[in-house]
């Protein structure tokens, strides 16, 4: 009986969070496309609702009405598997991580590997999505966007693994905790591991396919990638999947480098306001940054996006993870788990 | 400096030949004929020696002489040399054998004259080594390393079915010496040590002799050969080149009986006594049985070959009879087949080379043409008869008489065998030197040159001459044998007394 | 109910309720919304023609290989998770010995960067 | 019920038989042999990792780390070796595989 | 709770570490110099392992144990390691011209051969499981590349292929056996393992006996566990092939040795059966499966599993005899198989490579000193002495039968008399048959291999001590 009430009150928790996200991610993609229309002089979604607001709701609306079409030689099991595991997957990873000081579904002591793990599955989805269109484009778009995601994704390891390093942990609450100090946001990583975290910036860009590297889905060589023989809501749940990674993302940023929940400034007035509100406005700034950056940086070529990957994030992020883990132990900063 | 001695002189000496013959260059008639003196030489410089060795050899021990020991595999198994009465007769037989064979060879091997030179003289220096050698595992690997030029020679210098034959040779002895092979290392384990002259000491227990016993046997019998293990033995003497076969019934053969000498009937008392009726069995069978195929033979080599099968019945018998003329008359037996048998080959090569058939019935009325040959070849084949005045008979009729102390039945057999020996001999005599001239080629027929004369001329002489003064010989291993009998006799009665005691 | 299951149940209980709400999206079309197929709707996209030849072609050995890196330099972090962990605890030994292995990485890294794995052009 | 080591040794040894099987009845497809393969050492992990627990010491967690990246190593260089051999052959079915007989 | 480990004592692993750093090296160099540098990097191989060798053999011969018990190195390790470099440098020797004359002849090779040697080292060295378990891939994964390094010819690709296959499979079993011994122990290191073994074994380590048996079969490709051999063999490039034949053979038979001597001493009982299966069914494949072959190199593969056969005869008997024997065999096989190679590399006719048996007609016509040492390493696999292959197998089955295994023995001198037969078939071929074509004249490097390894056969029974002193020696140092 106790065990059911448990069970009844993590759904709920969980049916919390996820609609909160859902909800804040169809305001990111308000922001995205209002962003991208003010650096273009536009004005971007206006109609629906006051400012169009409900632009994004309106657009659920339309998929889920929307004619699902199968195209007659695709592999129809895993051409429908794809999306949900993509999104599904996608949205699992936000089961660990806190929100706010304890605000976390499931704070187990791996979660950053948990973190880690479920963003590299998402590449599964794309193989199996554009295979199993049978088509061209949607087979090459799958392969360029694998082969992209996992260029990146070895950089992403190094980092976290940097992070890692100065935390002696992979309990996400506890790499945030290690971030809180005096010294407020200066103490946060995002300063002493400055072009670590500039690293992540632009990986994170590459891993989730957003412009400026988002070649696997580009109109003008691919017409949608992968993506191209989807429809209606299989078609939303990979761009939902894709959305929500560029939120755990953020959010990932945010933990390993901006003090998850913690106030910027240390002190009373600050620390009064709930640490969730600082993680969803650090988000934001991040994901600001996303949409300029899509606003306003030309499109890589796929070689210069690869050389990229492999020939300057991961030697420089390698020498990164050495060069920091030499000062930490010089400089018996590394911290103990027990000593 | 090393302390090596004279047996390994004997063991290098040829060798050193061999090398020499390899270091010549060309292929040239003043290198061919260089070749063949060059091993001509070694052979009698071997022979030579090996009378220094008989010469230093004091017949009045049945101790080993001449011992010579240096380490080898480990400490216990060395590598021992050493002579006794059983063993010098058998390396002066080779070393006398020898240089006959490279005669024979003369002009009849006209291709790969080297390497056909090289592979005589490593036999050579190998069978010396199965004579000299007293470590189980050295007797060992030169009882086998011999198959190799003997495979070699039957294979490449042999007739038709050449290489039919020299795989028949090969299986057959290396099956039954791996045999030996494992019995020895038993013995190794069972003794502690693989030295001959200590382990003809040691006493196995009566059921471990039983198996050594049949895994020498194994061994011994293909060599000898014994029927029913014979039937390589025809193929091989009729492919090998005539060396070839000299060297194989002359001196390969007796590897068997000399193994039993020196294995089978001082090691193994018990078990020697009691596989004797089997040995006699199979002796007669192969005197009378084998004497009977003889007969039916249209091919001279293969008549030839089926007696020495014969023969060597005699030497397994005699040798069982476990009685001091038994032993004798089977030694004895062993050296007189193997210069007549040697000669007998030498003979039918002689006409070979003039002829290229050794089909009975192309021959006819060589006397004529060849009396010196007719008389050579007469006195050969009396002695293969066994005739008094020869060699031969001086063993058979020892043999016959040990025989006749152990088993009466045994010798009448055995007997018969010597009248059917008379049979196929003589009718071989006849049908080749007697009789038409049928075929015209045979009409200028040549007979013996000076080659050939001094080839079969010593032979000759030996034959006769040991024919009636056989004491020589007999004393070279009289007190070998007087030692052997006695050590197997207090063997046997002591497992005896045992039996009687448990009981 | 022993510790690892109390913490990785809110998990699973997690993924159900995402796997939910994902069919619940997925399915809601077939459903409520129009569908008439026809030939054309059905057949692969390629840019108004007819597809010819089959979509499952070869394709180059370079995505191949990027494949290859990856699964090497992502088991080396899975050799750095744990280290980094207890990264304070190690003495230099434990330091170096992982310097070491970065060390055979890059010699591999360099390997491939000079062979040409690298390039795509 | 509580699940005990027996069970998790029963799952692996069900996973290692089926890998074998996999190995040995497949008659259609070269990965399908990898995929296989990659089944057997989850098994021998899975069994590692188990007693590991059971026995309350980390070797076995060592022991399957290292298993993971050598298995990661092997599928890498199978996966290369079968490209080469496509290359040559055109084809990656297991009958197909028959260059050399005797 | 501190982490901080004391520095293990590195000097009795100076040989692996000398070989780690110089593949590093090297491979640095032949990717900064391009394909160029194979020549350079070939020659600077033999000379790493040539100096390893050399260190090697300075090593003490008492027991050393480092690395928390995961490395040991004994006479026995010494022994061994000394045998698979000089099977490795002697592989690489011959190698270069057939690469030269393919055309494949990049730098790779001889650095992968380095790496598999590393492997065989830290498999010979090994004192648990997982040191075992890593020296084995790094040789396996290092074996699965060369053998298709000829990458445009089908028959190699094929040969890679299968081997990987096989060889994956069998790591699996190694590994689910490993595991089970693991789990039913409680230990990976072989000591400790023997000590916990020595009452009842129990079902459990008993299974894991038997899976690591299968696995290690398959390694020393002991029948019936072979089948990738024969087609591996002749699939592969000639010089990868003689590679095969030799050191990994080597260090494989010694992991078998460590593994059954090492950690299942107290339960001989149980492995003797299989490993007396295995022995007895290897000699017999070996024997009979290459009577009928054609080509040369799948008739080595067989012969290859008879010798395998042979030398776990001197496994089962389990003693300080026995493997002796095992390591006196294994030298002896080592130079006779690298022999035979050397001249199959040597059958060369206007620029193909040939395999078949038949190509070698008339040879000792054409060519009577190549026609002798192939001669002479024929016998010698065959057994006869004096040959040096007439030694490794008398050591073998004495052994055998000091430990009571006589019928054993006696079984292995049958299948050595049936395999007598095809080695003889190939000096009949070359002695006794007419020649059918001429070869191109040997190159330098494989006269030489063939002059020394000819020289070892012939002289061996004259000067054996050194041999098998060092290999009582080394077989002491387990016991």
């Amino acid at each position: 009986m106790e065990t059911l009430l448990y069970v009844l009150f993590v759904v709920l928790q969980s049916f919390v969070l996820l609609s909160a996200l859902l909800v804040f991610i169809a305001y990111i993609l308000y922001a995205d496309r209002k962003i991208w229309a003010a650096v273009q002089l536009r004005r971007g979604p206006n109609v629906v609702g006051p400012w169009g607001l409900l632009q994004s709701f309106a657009d659920l609306l339309k998929f889920v009405l929307k004619e699902p079409v199968i195209p007659a030689s695709a592999n129809k099991g895993i051409f429908l598997i794809a999306p949900l595991m993509m999104s599904v997957l996608a949205l699992a990873a936000w089961a660990v991580i806190p929100v706010a000081e304890g605000w976390a579904i499931a704070d187990i002591n791996v979660g950053i590997l948990y973190i880690f793990a479920m963003s590299s599955m998402g590449v599964y989805g794309v193989i199996m999505g554009g295979w199993a269109a049978n088509s061209k484009y949607s087979f090459l778009g799958a392969l360029r966007s694998a082969a992209q995601m996992v260029s990146y994704e070895v950089s992403i390891g190094f980092v976290i693994i940097t992070v890692l390093m100065c935390v002696g942990s992979l309990n996400l609450t506890k790499i945030v905790l290690a971030q809180d100090g005096a010294w407020g946001m200066l103490g946060w990583f995002w300063l002493p591991l400055f072009p670590v975290f500039v690293i992540f910036l632009i990986s994170a860009l590459a891993e989730t396919n957003r412009p400026p590297f988002d070649l696997p889905e580009a109109e003008s060589e691919l017409v949608a990638g992968y993506m191209v023989e989807y429809s209606s809501t299989p078609y939303l749940l990979f761009m939902l999947g894709e959305y929500v990674a560029i939120m755990t993302m953020c959010a990932l940023m945010t933990i390993l480098f901006f003090g998850g929940w913690l106030s910027p400034i240390p002190f009373a007035p600050f620390t009064w306001i709930p640490g969730v509100i600082w993680f969803v406005l650090k988000m934001s700034l991040i994901f600001f940054i996303f949409a300029m950056t899509k606003a306003m940086v030309p499109r890589y070529r796929y070689d210069q996006l690869m050389r990229l990957g492999w020939k300057v994030f991961l030697p420089m992020s390698l020498v990164l993870l050495v060069v920091t883990a030499g000062v930490l132990k010089l400089m018996g900063w590394a911290p103990g788990v027990g000593g | 400096m090393f302390g090596f001695g004279i047996l390994s002189g004997l063991l290098i000496l040829p060798l050193v030949g061999a090398a020499f013959i390899l270091s010549l260059r060309g292929d040239g008639e003043a290198v061919r004929s260089n070749v063949r003196w060059a091993a001509l030489a070694t052979t009698v410089i071997t022979f030579l020696v090996s009378l220094v060795a008989w010469a230093r050899f004091d017949l009045s021990t049945s101790e080993f002489q001449l011992v010579e020991s240096h380490s080898w595999l480990t400490e216990t198994i060395r590598f021992k040399l050493g002579v006794d009465g059983f063993s010098l007769p058998f390396v002066i037989l080779t070393t006398f054998l020898m240089p006959f064979c490279i005669l024979a060879s003369w002009e009849s091997i006209e291709h790969r004259l080297k390497e056909y030179f090289v592979a005589f003289l490593v036999l050579e220096s190998m069978v010396i080594g199965v004579f000299t050698a007293l470590d189980l595992f050295l007797f060992y690997v030169f009882f086998e390393a011999g198959l190799i030029p003997m495979f070699l020679i039957i294979g490449i210098w042999g007739g038709k079915r050449r290489i039919y034959a020299a795989f028949k040779f090969f299986l057959y002895t290396l099956l039954g010496s791996l045999l030996m092979l494992v019995a020895m290392i038993a013995m190794y384990w069972d003794a502690g040590t693989s030295d001959i002259v200590r382990l003809m000491t040691h006493k196995f227990a009566p059921h471990l002799q039983t198996w050594l016993f049949l895994a020498f046997f194994a061994s011994f019998a293909v060599k000898m050969p014994m029927w029913p293990v014979h039937t390589w033995l025809p193929d091989a003497h009729v492919e090998a080149p005539t060396a070839g076969s000299v060297i194989l019934a002359g001196i390969l053969l007796k590897m068997g009986g000399y193994g039993f000498l020196r294995f089978s009937l001082p090691m193994f008392p018990d078990a020697s006594a009691y596989f004797a009726p089997l040995i006699y069995s199979l002796s007669v069978i192969a005197i009378i049985y084998t004497s009977l195929v003889a007969l039916m033979q249209e091919d001279m080599k293969k008549l030839i070959a089926y007696s020495s099968v014969a023969h060597m019945g005699f030497v397994t018998m005699g040798l069982f009879t476990l009685t001091a003329q038994g032993i004798q008359g089977a030694m004895f037996v062993m050296i007189s087949h193997g210069l007549v048998s040697g000669a007998l080959f030498l003979c039918v090569g002689v006409i070979y080379d003039r002829m290229h058939t050794r089909d009975i019935a192309a021959y006819g009325g060589l006397v004529d043409r060849m009396p010196m040959y007719a008389v050579a070849f007469l006195v050969f084949t009396m002695a293969n008869v066994g005739l008094p005045g020869t060699s031969s008979f001086v063993g058979e009729f020892l043999s016959l008489a040990g025989a006749f102390r152990a088993n009466p039945w045994v010798a009448f057999f055995a007997t018969t065998g010597v009248i059917l020996s008379a049979a196929y001999a003589l009718w071989l005599y006849r049908r080749v030197v007697y009789g038409e001239m049928s075929r015209p080629e045979l009409r200028s027929i040549a007979d013996l040159n000076p080659r050939e004369i001094a080839t079969l001329a010593p032979l000759l002489l030996l034959v006769i001459y040991y024919g009636f003064q056989p004491q020589p010989i007999l004393d070279a291993f009289a007190a070998s044998t007087d030692h052997l009998i006695s050590t197997t006799q207090a063997a046997l009665s002591a497992t005896k007394t045992v039996a009687l005691g448990v009981k | 109910m022993n510790s690892i299951v109390a913490d990785y149940l809110p998990l699973a209980i997690f993924l159900g309720v995402a796997l939910f709400i994902g069919a619940a999206l997925m399915i809601a079309p077939f459903l409520v919304a129009y569908r008439r197929p026809d030939n054309e709707k059905l057949s692969a996209y390629e840019c108004g023609f007819n597809a010819f030849d089959d979509a499952r072609m070869k394709f180059d050995v370079k995505f191949y290989l990027v494949a290859i890196l990856f699964i090497i330099f992502d088991l080396e972090v899975a050799f750095l998770f744990p280290w980094a962990l207890v990264f304070g605890d190690l003495g230099w030994f434990g330091f170096w010995s992982m310097m070491l292995f970065l060390g055979v990485l890059t010699v591999g890294f360099v390997y491939e960067w000079k062979k040409g794995a690298l390039e795509w052009d | 019920m509580t699940i005990g080591l027996i069970h998790y040794l029963v799952v692996a040894a069900i996973l290692f038989t089926l890998g074998v099987f996999g190995i040995f009845l497949n008659r259609k497809n070269v990965i399908v042999i990898l995929m296989s393969i990659e089944l057997i050492l989850l098994a021998v992990n899975i069994n590692l990792v188990s007693f590991s627990i059971f026995l309350n010491d980390i070797v076995g967690q060592v022991f399957a780390l290292f298993i993971l990246t050598v298995a990661a190593a092997e599928a890498a260089i199978g996966l290369a070796i079968l490209v080469v051999f496509f290359r040559n052959r055109g084809t990656i079915a297991v009958e197909d595989i028959n260059m050399m007989k005797g | 709770m501190n982490y901080a480990i004391p520095v293990p004592a590195l000097w009795p692993a100076l040989p692996e570490i000398l070989l780690s750093v110089g593949v590093l090296a090297l491979v640095l160099f032949g990717a900064v110099r391009g394909e160029r540098s194979a020549g350079t990097v070939r020659l600077a191989t033999l000379a790493l392992l040539l100096v390893t060798l050399v260190v090697v053999l300075a090593m003490p011969n008492e027991r050393v144990v480092t690395f928390s018990g995961s490395f040991v190195l004994d006479g026995f390790a010494k022994f061994m390691k000394a045998l698979t470099l000089i099977a490795s440098a002697a592989a690489l020797f011959i190698s270069g011209d057939y690469f030269r004359r393919e055309g494949i002849d990049r730098f790779e090779y001889p650095l992968l051969v380095l790496l598999a040697t590393t492997g065989m080292m830290v498999m010979i060295s090994a004192g648990d499981l997982i040191a075992l378990y890593m020296g084995l891939e790094l040789l396996s994964l290092a074996s699965y590349v060369i053998a298709a390094f000829h990458r445009d010819d089908a028959r190699s690709t094929e040969a890679g292929l299968k081997y990987f296959v096989l060889g994956a499979l069998s790591s699996g079993m190694l590994l689910y056996g490993a595991s089970l011994v693991y789990g039913f122990t409680g230990t990976v290191q072989f000591d400790v393992i023997a000590t916990v073994l020595r009452g009842d074994p129990g079902l459990g380590a008993i299974l894991g006996l038997v899976f690591v048996s299968a696995g290690i079969a398959f390694k020393i490709s002991a029948a019936p566990f072979h089948m990738w051999t024969p087609d591996v063999y002749e699939g592969s490039p000639t010089p990868v092939t003689a590679f095969f034949a030799s050191a990994p053979k080597i260090a494989a038979m010694a992991l078998a040795v460590r593994l059954f001597v090492g950690a299942f001493p107290n339960i001989l009982g149980e492995w003797r059966q299989i490993v007396i299966f295995l022995a007895i069914a290897s000699m017999l494949l070996g024997s009979f499966a290459a009577i009928g072959q054609r080509n040369i190199k799948r008739l080595m593969a067989y012969s290859s599993i008879g010798n395998v056969g042979y030398a776990l005869i001197g496994v089962a008997a389990g003693t300080v005899d026995g493997i002796q024997g095992v390591l006196i065999y294994m030298a002896i096989y080592l130079v006779m198989t690298l022999g035979a190679f050397a001249c199959i590399l040597g059958m060369r006719r206007q620029g193909v490579n040939l395999e078949g048996v038949d190509d070698l007609s008339g040879l000792a016509r054409t060519h009577p000193g190549y026609a002798f040492c192939l001669a002479m390493m024929m016998l010698s696999l065959a057994g006869i002495p004096p040959l040096a292959g007439f030694f490794s197998k008398l050591y073998v089955f004495a052994a055998a039968v000091q430990a009571g295994l006589t019928a054993l023995a006696v079984i292995g001198v049958v299948a050595s008399v049936i395999g007598a037969y095809y080695y003889l078939r190939i000096v009949k071929v070359m002695y006794f048959d007419e020649p059918t074509g001429d070869f191109e004249p040997l190159p330098a490097n494989i006269r030489a291999v063939l002059a020394v390894s000819t020289a070892f056969m012939l002289l061996f029974w004259l000067i054996p001590a050194p041999l098998v002193g060092a290999a009582t020696v080394a077989a002491r140092s387990l016991f």
